[in-house]
């Protein structure tokens, strides 16, 4: 095995409190010789400021489309370790819970044929195995899958699905985000795997609009637990809250965006006609003040980073849907939205970006949904987009020709 | 008395619907009373004005911004009279404070080539109409209404409580035989926004092709082009607009958004243009909190319920598709439900 | 002379307590044919829901290339009284303040030269002659004149600047609104009268932000009062406006745009350095409350109706400014506008889309003004837009050549 | 425990930095113990995790949404010695409440090829820096870092409270000779969100060439061809942007927006970034009312005042000149003078 080499510059890395990830590539390095490459290469980063990684070419496993990002060093010369150096996307299990059996059990298969590098987890949500050669894909999906793991999404096609804790430890979840995730995962095995869309395709699933899975900022499709009924509302807890010093006029009451809460000094009274369902006194007040009964979730449509056409976050498009097993009514109109992009999409063109160019009325009439004004933000309107707008969608041409008048000399 | 005191008033009172005064630093008072005036007025009116001026304020008057005429006395006992005799005349005192006052407006058929409906007639009607409203100053605020006779929108209607704007809902008719001699054909191609207009050859003459799925209807090549008569009986007619605002008084300036896309032009008297700008102020009165404008209600309790309170469908008219469209949509949870 | 035609619809219009403008111009037709003609014409656009005006030729008078508005009908056959029908915009005073004297100047020239129809006053602000045939253009010129009347604006010219009321009757005019418009009107006599301008080009004054000449929404150039120290409070007002039982917490304070304000029961605490000047407050309470000492004006520049490139309020340009006689900083601005829109601006093309085209940050280069916060509305803002915008002027190449070694194999 | 208890949690409450407890309906509490983590992590470390889990949590643990660990325990009792092991182990206890929680981030010169500057070494060092705003629950609310190594932004940080951003500031670099060899002309054209590339023919060869004028660096040429390559050791750095959230509560969710155009690499410490959002964190922690993420705080006092507190210089770049740029000036008076 070769040694360790020299890094003046990452050495620095290992100081200070905070975990350092220079410390874990030495720890690989211990026993990994890929990993002694990846310190080498990434020393001349630090020196050069420059990366040194080359385009990947197309990797990947038998009857899988995605799932492996292919990546080569341009300094293979000197650091002939990382020649080949390759990521794994592995899908991880629903809201992120392990035993440590399962944890073990990655930690055998990536020892052997890979760096012993992983991300816990990548941004999208899995668990990224970081750095291995082509000959070694099949016998890790081998395995893997004997260990009941499977691969999760790169290129054109539904990317791992993720959620927050939801149900399994939070008191504000609105419906089960384990479930839907794991059910979207499933049903949608196809197209994670073979990628036959225009572009990437997220889910994010949260359990209320706190949004703890960040699904409005980075989700094709965001489905983000709401109520429709009333705040449940503990009035000695909320008194209790008073007593020990909560300014609940100020903290609560002005904070709310409506303004529909009042508070005279000893019953909190809620417009729950007016209230969004921002979450906000509630999670100032968690004993006293809990979402309603009627619960469902808001599905949003077309977040993604800026490039192509700019960033975006979702928009709203079901305002509140039922969000019970089997979803039949999401997974339909997931299906349609599917058709439609599939159809008029162009290549690189994320749903966000294909409903801006189409116009979300034409884009609504295509998936067969009603407009409604819980879709528009209207402060943001400006009085010209509408003189087309304006338009009722036919009329019978031909008889106003003859009263027309207007005859130019 | 406005020339001694003039930079040195202190502050002002709302008397009565119609009637304020102005006291200056050194106590001097100046009461102004407003009337109402068609805007479109006569010599022998206009001469009635300057008649009143020099009985009751010393030969001297005023327009407003939005066209009524001020009178203005510096004794409280000249203000009685002089309202007596303009109410006489026919020009009714009001539209001051928390009231409805003129509709700003334009030419219409009165004048104007381009009009897709009547301004005047409109305006009467309405007014007719809401006159409880210009006769009270006890409104939650102000309400500025405005009506423009096509989208060039001479009244600047963009920014009002309630905008009355004319529009066409046809694509141009190209009169191919007069085109060439009439207009630049460049120009024209070069005037339309959403470029629908290609040069083209009809018969051998050269002339241009109008794209209707492209067309907006906005007739701007009708405005520099006399062969696209845009104009049609049977499809021009009206929109309603509500939530703009100009002073920043509490909220910013605002844009007003579509709230009706389409009535149809009936005159004399479009009833249903009255009724549907009659619903939203009375919807407003009744709901809406002191100083609130139209749009700082609707922003309160939302466009969803808006529409609600209103009865006013939602369709996809009210959806934006240009090409900022996209920052129109809703990013967020934050809605009403049930 | 004719007849007064039949108009059974118009006569629909004389009902109701509104002034009818029917009855205005059934008065004139009482004296003059073209009144008349006009009924006639008018009638028939009511029946056929359709108006009958064709484009107006060019006309106007000797030595002005606006102010005339050229207008033919197309029933000329019919009502040949409205033939030609062209209207002349009057320069109105600024303040719209009339002498009876002037009132009836005015209708005698147009009693004798015209229809004896006005607009008191145009949407622009001008005294509108409604209807006169091109012969009669000079004469009517020649007396307006005579009399101390002007011609305003039409075509690519600057237009007629028009103000509130201002320092003559209301007490927060932060600056002399009228003396400003009529300076301006002075100072660019050449530019309202000799069309050489890419498009229009409106001024309006308002003396305060509450801006009753609407100018923040149709003006290229918007010059709004305001001001820079203290709002002046009298404390003793304030009070008598508490005892006259005024929630000035509820109405006042929980309505200023920033909650900069405090009311405790008995003293109005203000946060000036927060204070954004909306005029709110002062309005609420006009006894006890004033806008500050240190007065001046917002500059705010482009809005404009919605052809071609969308409706648009003005922008701030400049912050504040003070508004004194001869008003140097402000002319230096307009004119250096003027010079850049003259050489980029693009036929039709107001001076607000030429800043959206060429963007705000080059515009403000061009006519040698910093950028400022101040300008920029960021909640409206993606984060897109940024990349090119976050690069720094100009960098030298060259020397990065050597350092880059990516190398594609 | 938590199967028992799934979706019938009645409270929760934060005890100190990184401990919480969640209170079920049946009375079962669950005490919540968050550690941070380098994400970045070996497969001894993922063992020594799985250590501890099975010797105080029955052999469970998780992750959380931003790479942090959790480990639950069902007493009280059994907290204090968790939080000691894992201290121990080098795996700090925090992030919890209104704290500043781990740092999204991205591959950077790890594994990426489109890096404009690394990743996990700026988090480290920034994170090192804010270390006792991680050990503490005593902010004024939540604060979300995020660092994304280029405009593609993996770690979607374009919604954080302060978001740390790779950038380039040169056009790729043309290979021509590789380039029709290695991609496909017409995408390479058509992937250019400005237009910038046009097709040509250097030497008899077909290629490209890239207007430098239109060009706004965004790599997306790049992406989908290798022969455009634009990493930069000189120019590329650092771009630093404040104000955005993802979460409903109280105020929508909002973009971040710029803050600082450029930051150097200046590895291995990155001190001017390091200071940066220091200096941001600490005028928002000082300044800022309770519940107020750094965008509402900033709504407030205004981003003039922004800018003055911060000592950032506000520059021509910080206006947008993006398509929307328009909606961006700001249209009303309301100003803050003086
Ligand atoms: C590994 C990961 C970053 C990380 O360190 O965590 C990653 C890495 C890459 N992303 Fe990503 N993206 C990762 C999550 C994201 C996210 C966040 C998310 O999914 O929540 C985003 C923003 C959200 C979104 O989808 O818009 C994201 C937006 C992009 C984009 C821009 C897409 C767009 O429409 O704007 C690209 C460019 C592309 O697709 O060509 C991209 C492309 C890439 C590529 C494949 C580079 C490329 O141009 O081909 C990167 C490979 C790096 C490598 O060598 O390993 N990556 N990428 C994340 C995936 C790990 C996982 O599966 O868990
Ligand atoms: C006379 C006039 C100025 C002029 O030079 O002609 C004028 C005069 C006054 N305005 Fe105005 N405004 C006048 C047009 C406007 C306009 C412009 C317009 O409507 O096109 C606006 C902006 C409207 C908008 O925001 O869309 C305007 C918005 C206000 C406001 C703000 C109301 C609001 O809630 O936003 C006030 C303050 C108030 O009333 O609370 C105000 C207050 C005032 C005061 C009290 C100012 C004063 O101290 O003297 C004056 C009498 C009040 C009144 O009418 O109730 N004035 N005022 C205009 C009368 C028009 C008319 O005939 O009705
Ligand atoms: C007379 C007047 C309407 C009225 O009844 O009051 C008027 C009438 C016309 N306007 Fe206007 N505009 C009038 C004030 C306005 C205003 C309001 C203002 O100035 O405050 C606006 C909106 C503000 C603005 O400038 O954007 C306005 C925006 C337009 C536009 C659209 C310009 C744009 O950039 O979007 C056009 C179209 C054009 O210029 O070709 C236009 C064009 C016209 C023309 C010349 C029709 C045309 O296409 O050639 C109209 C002649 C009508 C006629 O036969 O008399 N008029 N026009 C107003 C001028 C009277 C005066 O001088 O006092
Ligand atoms: C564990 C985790 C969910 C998961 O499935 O992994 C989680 C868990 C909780 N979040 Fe969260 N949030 C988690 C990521 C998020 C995210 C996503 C992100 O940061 O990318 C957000 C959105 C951030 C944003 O708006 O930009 C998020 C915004 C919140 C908020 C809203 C804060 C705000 O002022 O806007 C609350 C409510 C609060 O704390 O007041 C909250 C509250 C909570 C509660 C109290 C919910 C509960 O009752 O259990 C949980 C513990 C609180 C805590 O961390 O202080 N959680 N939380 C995530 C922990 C991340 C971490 O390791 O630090
Ligand atoms: S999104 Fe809501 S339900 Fe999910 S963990 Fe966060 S607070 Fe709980
Ligand atoms: S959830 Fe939000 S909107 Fe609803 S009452 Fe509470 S604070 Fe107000
Ligand atoms: S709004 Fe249109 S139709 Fe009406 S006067 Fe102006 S240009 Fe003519
Ligand atoms: S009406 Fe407007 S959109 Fe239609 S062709 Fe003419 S200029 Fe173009
Ligand atoms: S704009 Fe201000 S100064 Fe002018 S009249 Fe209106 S309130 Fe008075
Ligand atoms: S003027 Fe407006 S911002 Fe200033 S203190 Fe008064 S209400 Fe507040
Ligand atoms: S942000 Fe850019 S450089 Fe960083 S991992 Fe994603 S694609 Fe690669
Ligand atoms: S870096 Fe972006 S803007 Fe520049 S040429 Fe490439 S794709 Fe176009």
């Amino acid at each position: 095995m070769a040694e360790i080499p020299k890094t003046p510059l990452l050495d620095e890395l290992e100081k200070g409190p905070w975990p350092s990830f220079v410390k874990e590539i030495k720890k690989a390095a211990e026993k990994n010789d890929m990993a002694k490459g990846l310190l080498g290469q990434l020393e001349t980063s630090y020196r050069e400021k420059i990366g040194h990684w080359k385009h990947g070419g197309i990797v990947g496993v038998m009857g899988y489309g995605g799932g492996v990002i292919g990546r080569y060093s341009d300094l293979a010369d000197k650091f002939p370790d990382v020649a080949h150096f390759h990521t794994m996307r592995v899908n991880h299990p629903a809201g992120w819970f392990y035993t440590s059996e399962a944890l073990r059990k990655l930690c055998d298969i990536w020892d052997e044929h890979g760096s012993g590098l992983t991300n816990m987890h990548g941004s999208t949500g899995d668990i990224i195995f970081l750095g291995t050669t082509t000959d070694q894909l099949e016998p890790i999906f081998a395995k893997l899958t004997e260990a009941g793991f499977d691969l999760g999404g790169s290129g054109s096609d539904v990317r791992t699905p993720s959620c927050c804790v939801g149900q399994a430890r939070c008191e504000w979840a609105c419906y089960d985000t384990m479930a839907l995730t794991y059910d979207l995962t499933m049903t949608y095995q196809d197209e994670l795997h073979r990628p036959a869309f225009p572009y990437k395709y997220k889910f994010k699933c949260s359990g209320c609009p706190i949004d703890c899975v960040a699904s409005i900022a980075r989700a094709d499709m965001s489905i983000i637990g709401t109520w429709k009924d009333d705040i449940q509302v503990d009035a000695g807890e909320v008194k209790k809250y008073a007593d020990g010093g909560l300014n609940i006029d100020k903290l609560v009451c002005a904070n709310c965006p409506t303004k529909c809460m009042d508070w005279n000094g000893k019953t909190l009274a809620i417009d729950n006609s007016n209230c969004v369902k921002c979450m906000h006194c509630i999670r100032v007040m968690p004993k006293a003040l809990r979402p309603g009964k009627e619960r469902g979730a808001t599905i949003l449509l077309g977040s993604k980073a800026p490039i192509v056409e700019g960033a975006l976050l979702s928009s709203v498009l079901v305002p509140f849907m039922e969000m019970k097993p089997p979803y039949q009514e999401l997974k339909d109109l997931v299906e349609k939205i599917w058709d439609f992009w599939g159809e008029y999409g162009k290549n690189r063109e994320r749903v966000g970006e294909l409903i801006q160019r189409v116009g979300l009325g034409n884009f609504l009439e295509a998936i067969g949904l009603e407009p409604r004004p819980e879709m528009i933000r209207r402060e943001t309107e400006t009085p010209h987009g509408h003189w087309a707008a304006a338009l009722p969608e036919a009329f019978a041409a031909g008889d106003q020709e003859e009263l027309r008048r207007v005859e130019i000399s | 008395m406005i020339k001694k005191n003039y930079g040195a008033w202190k502050y002002h009172e709302i008397l009565s619907a119609g009637v304020m005064v102005h006291v200056a630093e050194s106590g001097d008072k100046v009461f102004t009373v407003r009337a109402g005036s068609p805007r479109l007025v006569s010599t022998q009116t206009i001469r009635k004005f300057a008649e009143i001026a020099d009985k009751h304020c010393g030969g001297f008057m005023r327009f407003t911004s939005r066209h009524n005429a001020e009178f203005m006395v510096t004794e409280e006992s000249k203000v009685k009279p002089l309202v007596a005799e303009l109410e006489s005349a026919g020009f009714p005192v009001g539209g001051l404070g928390n009231a409805i006052t003129s509709i700003i407006h334009t030419q219409g058929w009165v004048h104007c080539h381009s009009a897709a409906t009547d301004a005047s007639g409109i305006v009467k009607c309405v007014m007719d109409d809401l006159f409880e409203y210009f006769k009270t100053t006890e409104l939650p605020g102000k309400i500025r209404i405005a009506l423009a006779c096509c989208l060039n929108m001479c009244g600047a209607v963009h920014c009002s409580d309630i905008a009355i704007l004319g529009i066409h809902r046809r694509p141009p008719k190209i009169l191919d035989a007069s085109l060439k001699r009439l207009c630049e054909i460049p120009n024209v191609v070069a005037s339309c926004p959403t470029a629908a207009i290609r040069p083209a050859t009809k018969d051998g003459v050269p002339t241009v092709e109008i794209d209707e799925n492209l067309c907006m209807f906005c007739a701007n090549c009708f405005t520099v082009c006399p062969a696209l008569p845009i104009n049609d009986p049977l499809n021009d007619g009206v929109s309603i607009w509500v939530g703009g605002k100009v002073s920043n008084a509490m909220s910013e300036p605002r844009f007003s958004k579509l709230a009706v896309p389409f009535l149809p032009n009936n005159p004399p008297r479009w009833p249903e243009v009255v009724a549907a700008v009659r619903n939203i102020v009375e919807v407003w009165a009744k709901n809406a909190r002191p100083f609130e404008r139209i749009g700082d209600f609707i922003e309160r309790i939302g466009w969803p319920r808006f529409f609600q309170m209103t009865g006013i469908e939602f369709t996809k008219q009210h959806i934006d598709d240009f090409k900022h469209a996209g920052l129109t949509y809703k990013r967020s949870t934050q809605l009403r439900h049930g």
